[in-house]
């Protein structure tokens, strides 16, 4: 069996990396796979980027293509997750009593985003369409763990968040949905639209000095989105086993839209495009850049 | 004349570890006497005198001081470690104004009390010096003047001449002299030369070794002032020679 | 006796009052309960972990054994080099650029760079518990060795002693504020081993066991393992408190 | 006369023995160098963020006030704090457990606690900053005061030092000690304050620019902000070595 | 008879800040004698075993050595300080054996050497105690011990008897001339008083206040082994007259 290093995080996005693990997809792929728990992404980065993993279970678009832009095909997507509104992942949500509706309704009220610029340029967004000017509310940024913490504690009245932080708030009754799919609408105009976030990622060692066993991780990859799919109750076993997520919310967590390379129809890609297009215009990515050639081919 | 005791010491226990040093021990030290303390090596003196102080707990008995509690009592002290003693973030001069501190005396006073102390001592070192900066004799020095400065209710001298040299020690004799028969503050010094612990006392408290027990506690009944014609005194040299025997007889057992 | 037996329980006077104001601070709910659960559901939630179904035995275990492990590999390292750093101030200077840099940089800021040179394994963890740790301990011991009184290495130095044994007296000369370092040290691997485990992934420990708590919004069981980060670190304090005091008799003195 | 120049700068020794090990390590290709760029390009991005376009000057200036008013409110409650917990050994053990307890937990996992009492603003970043870096100035002041000399307090005493004053002894007697404290009191707090700006969202600061930059991947400039942490940290353990230096002209004598 | 000078100074000067206490000394220390120095408290006498010692560094001139580089050399030293040099982490008894550590002693023949020494001086201390478990005087003889246990090149005593009582004065002088007349190692000593400095000398050293110069450095030609009968001896008279004319004068000056 070929050795293969994958780095991983604890969210629900790297659920194939779980299955493939949980369901022996790797093993009859004739791979041998050494797991690395990394929770922070730009660790992940750093590590493949320096050859001390082959593979990330997930990496964020952002990042990835940060890299890219200054090493290019230093990060080589082997899949895509999309987010919207039916896949939900980031989304606005407030405390039951603070009297929030719809995005308009956080006029004068003090907002908590997950903290970076790309968060923060998307809240901003959506509040702006949604007609409120700076000055309207205060938005913090703050780690999202913390979310709860703070809608909790009365300290803030809604949140820009993130799964499975969203879902946790809901079950518990501490916030309510407001909006969904942000990225989506705010970047492509729907919040139905299939917004590429991130996805699974090799190395450029990797690929071009092991193809083959890349090219056999990457099948193997696939394999699984497709028991995801095919299967959902097992997909939601391994989520339950390797993340931390609380057994009566397990069933609830929304889980992104993960796709195969193959499948991905030229408006994903230029989704996709146009996402990182976005994210150089906030200035999350240096420069601009094309995403293509950095979606792997084997 | 009988004078009431000033310190009266009963049954005083102090053991360090295994070792007893003090045993049910008693002492009455007379108000306004110059008691020297004469003996051995590790009998106690040092002990005694800082349990009289309160510097350190007794394990049993108990120290009076004649219609006072300790904390009433301002008490001078010249440590045997007296390098150890002063204040190292202090130029001498400040160290010797230090206890007129705490006696509400302007700093225009304190300065032309220490000014007074230094010329009559004759003192020929640079003041504003750091404790650290100073030679050992020069430290003892400061540290006498330290003590002498206030008008302490008791005066404790541990060894205070040892690292003085020969004239300075002579003229330190003589102003202790003058200074007690000024102010007749009950005194009480450690030495181990016996010409000086005779020269300086009233009464001599000759201690045998530890446990200590008092062996004897005879008076000296030479007239004050004393100077060098006093070392050919008879009656100075009785008791000279009688301190001497009972001490070699003690150190010897 | 009986009240000597007491006065080791002292440290519980602290212990206990900690408890009271949490357990006030929930009942005055000045912060919701949910957010910071009564001391008696963390402790259930404790219990649970370690004799229970939990795994936070387990985990415990995990962080005790590898936080022991960075403490011991920057001992090793630390005492030495800050005794020959302090032995001559110029070579201290020379370097003290570096030792204040990584002090003051943020361990979350530096733990990208030990992932780039010592990989992702666990091992890393370690070296970055004991290089933050090396780092507090070579400043402490080095400044103790400065600050350390001279008289001593030069009595042993005119003795004939050779410079290892020179040495040695330096180190004993600044072993209260070794021990001190080594107390900051300890601290610290151990804060730094609790956020690795929660930042740079881990499989087990007690920094797992919080990031995961938290993600699950189990406050009771997250507080729990936080309180047994925090016994560990009394207990560390507490061994290294004992060793000095059986060590180091003669501090102070 | 130039010899002693030039001595002053031997700090740089240290400065150019990491600058040369950071060039070697990016030269040799033991890192890639766009992970960890080399010295020469972190330098433009510094000068640029500080002198340029940037906004990095901005952000240090903010560090650095928030950091200074978090050391001196840490100073300003442990030095005292420190004496007075030290000076009674007994006092001291009933509270340990609680200090060691807080020292010994990881900041990130206390930040929901202050976030919970003080809300997410600069304040509470301040206060966190404080709370870090008094533990650490208590904990050394009052280990310095316990392993201090006692001879000079006594000496006070003896003289009818109040206990204020006697207070006053007991800390300048652990003065080198207390100095100890307050670097790694200050290194800590600048360490906290970053941290804080990293995680707990932050619209200024250094932590915010490693944060921000390192989501950027702008790897010159984030390692450009950590070197200035590093050099931040430095300036101000140097500014309590000065001041050190020049007030406590004894340590060591 | 002429002996070769042991010790060599040529063109000494030593500054402490703006104090010259040596100006170009100069003096020659003939080998295997008995060399007691008097002068005034402050005058440099201290300072000057330390400059030969090579403990303090010279600002110019040379002191040389017989044939011999100062590492050759084995010191056998008393300081001044002797609280301050003894070892507070070993025993009494360790403290005196420590220099046979490094004579390729073994551990048997060390105890051996140390019993044999404590006989001879007829020591009534418990030599388990550490150093601050004695009083001064003890500590005092320990550090007397510890000195001549080692056969040295060199001895220097400074004020080596100042805490010792009456009748151990008495005994060590002798014990001294005997160790003196059966290794015939050149000795200097530093004393105040003038009886003891006559007594055990071949020559005496005669310093005015500093800056020091050789006043006088008369010969004792009186036969050894002294006695109390020496006292009486006119030599020992006449000479003891004249140290003390000279001193009287210098020091008044
Ligand atoms: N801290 C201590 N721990 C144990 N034993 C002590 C301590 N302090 C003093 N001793 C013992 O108590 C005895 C008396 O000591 P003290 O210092 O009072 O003697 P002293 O009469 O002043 O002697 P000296 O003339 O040498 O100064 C000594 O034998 C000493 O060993
Ligand atoms: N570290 C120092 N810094 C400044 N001055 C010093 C220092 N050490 C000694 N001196 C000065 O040098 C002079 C000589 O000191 P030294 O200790 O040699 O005197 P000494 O002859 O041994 O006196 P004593 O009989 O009092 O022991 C003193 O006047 C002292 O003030
Ligand atoms: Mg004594
Ligand atoms: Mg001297």
């Amino acid at each position: 069996a070929d050795k293969v290093v994958v780095g991983y995080s604890v969210g629900a996005t790297a659920l194939p990396y779980y299955v493939g693990v949980e369901q022996g997809i790797f093993e009859k792929h004739d791979l041998e796979i050494e797991g690395v728990k990394i929770v922070v992404n730009s660790n992940l980065q750093s590590a493949l980027i320096a050859n001390q993993i082959d593979a990330a279970a997930v990496m964020l678009a952002v990042e990835g293509m940060a890299a890219n832009v200054i090493k290019p095909g230093s990060v080589n997507y082997i899949s895509l997750n999309a987010q919207s509104s039916d896949y939900r992942m980031e989304q606005f949500v407030a405390r039951p009593d603070a009297g929030v509706k719809e995005l308009a309704d956080f006029k004068g009220k003090k907002l908590v985003t997950s903290p970076g610029i790309g968060n923060m340029s998307v809240a901003v967004a959506a509040l702006t369409a949604a007609g409120l000017n700076e000055g309207d509310y205060t938005l913090d940024q703050l780690d999202t763990a913390q979310h709860i913490n703070v809608l909790t504690s009365g300290q803030h009245d809604g949140a820009f968040t993130l799964e499975p932080a969203a879902t946790l708030m809901m079950h518990n009754g501490v916030a309510g949905l407001i909006k969904a799919g942000v990225v989506a609408e705010v970047v492509l105009g729907d919040p139905k639209a299939d917004a590429y976030m991130a996805g699974g990622a090799i190395s450029q060692a990797f690929l071009t000095e092991r193809p083959d066993v890349a090219k056999r991780y990457k099948e193997a990859f696939d394999e699984a989105i497709d028991t995801i799919h095919a299967h959902p109750e097992l997909a939601r076993e391994a989520l339950a086993k390797y993340t931390p997520t609380p057994p009566e919310i397990v069933n609830e967590v929304p889980l992104v839209k993960f796709t195969k390379l193959s499948d991905l129809t030229d408006v994903d890609i230029e989704s996709f495009q146009k996402y990182i297009d976005f994210a150089v215009s906030i200035g999350t990515v240096a420069e601009p850049i094309d995403v293509k050639p950095f979606l792997a081919k084997f | 004349m009988y004078r009431r005791p000033h310190v009266t010491v009963r049954g005083l226990t102090k053991r360090f570890g295994e070792r007893t040093i003090y045993d049910n021990f008693n002492l009455d030290l007379p108000r306004g006497e110059f008691i020297s303390i004469f003996g051995p090596n590790g009998c106690g003196k040092s002990t005694l005198m800082n349990l009289i102080a309160g510097l350190i707990p007794v394990d049993s008995g108990q120290i009076l001081f004649d219609g006072q509690t300790i904390d009433e009592i301002s008490f001078g002290y010249v440590f045997q470690n007296y390098r150890d003693a002063l204040f190292p973030w202090m130029s001498a001069w400040d160290n010797i104004a230090y206890p007129l501190r705490f006696q509400k005396v302007s700093k225009k006073e304190r300065d032309a009390r220490v000014e007074e102390l230094v010329c009559k001592f004759d003192v020929r070192i640079n003041l504003k010096d750091y404790p650290y900066q100073m030679s050992g004799g020069q430290q003892q020095l400061v540290s006498i003047m330290r003590a002498l400065i206030v008008k302490p209710e008791i005066l404790f001298l541990d060894e205070p001449f040892s690292a003085l040299d020969y004239e300075m020690t002579l003229s330190m004799r003589d102003q202790m002299q003058k200074v007690f028969m000024e102010t007749g503050t009950t005194t009480l010094i450690v030495s181990h030369d016996l010409d000086e612990a005779v020269y300086l006392a009233d009464r001599v408290l000759l201690l045998s070794r530890a446990p200590a027990t008092v062996v004897d506690f005879p008076k000296v009944e030479v007239q004050r002032p004393r100077d060098a014609m006093t070392l050919a005194d008879p009656e100075f040299n009785r008791i000279k020679g009688h301190c001497l025997d009972i001490f070699q007889r003690e150190v010897r057992k | 006796m009986k009240l000597k037996k007491l006065q080791k329980l002292r440290p519980l006077i602290g212990v206990f009052g900690l408890l009271a104001i949490w357990q006030l601070v929930v009942m005055g709910e000045i912060v919701d309960p949910v957010l910071l659960p009564p001391p008696g559901k963390t402790f259930v939630a404790a219990w649970d972990g370690l004799f229970g179904s939990g795994k936070l035995a387990f985990d415990f275990g995990k962080t005790v054994e590898r936080s022991l492990m960075g403490i011991a590999l920057a001992a090793a390292i630390g005492i030495p080099v800050g005794v020959v750093l302090g032995a001559s101030e110029k070579v201290y200077r020379s370097v003290e650029f570096v030792i204040d840099f990584f002090r003051s940089t943020p361990a979350s800021a530096v733990f990208p760079l030990f992932l780039l040179f010592f990989g992702v394994g666990d091992q890393t963890k370690i070296y970055i518990a004991a290089f933050g740790a090396s780092l507090a301990i070579i400043f402490n011991t080095a400044y103790g060795v400065m600050n350390a009184r001279k008289t001593r290495v030069l009595a042993a130095r005119v003795m004939g002693a050779p410079a290892w044994q020179r040495m040695l007296v330096v180190l004993l000369e600044s072993m209260p504020q070794t021990f001190i370092g080594l107390r900051t040290g300890a601290t610290l691997a151990l804060v730094l081993m609790i956020t690795a485990e929660m930042l740079l992934g881990s499989v087990d420990g007690l920094g797992l066991r919080v990031f995961e708590e938290q993600q699950l919004f189990n406050m009771p069981a997250m507080y729990a393992a936080i309180l047994l980060a925090g016994v560990l670190g009394y207990a560390i304090n507490l061994s290294f408190f004992l060793l000095e005091r059986t060590f180091v008799h003669w501090a102070g003195r």
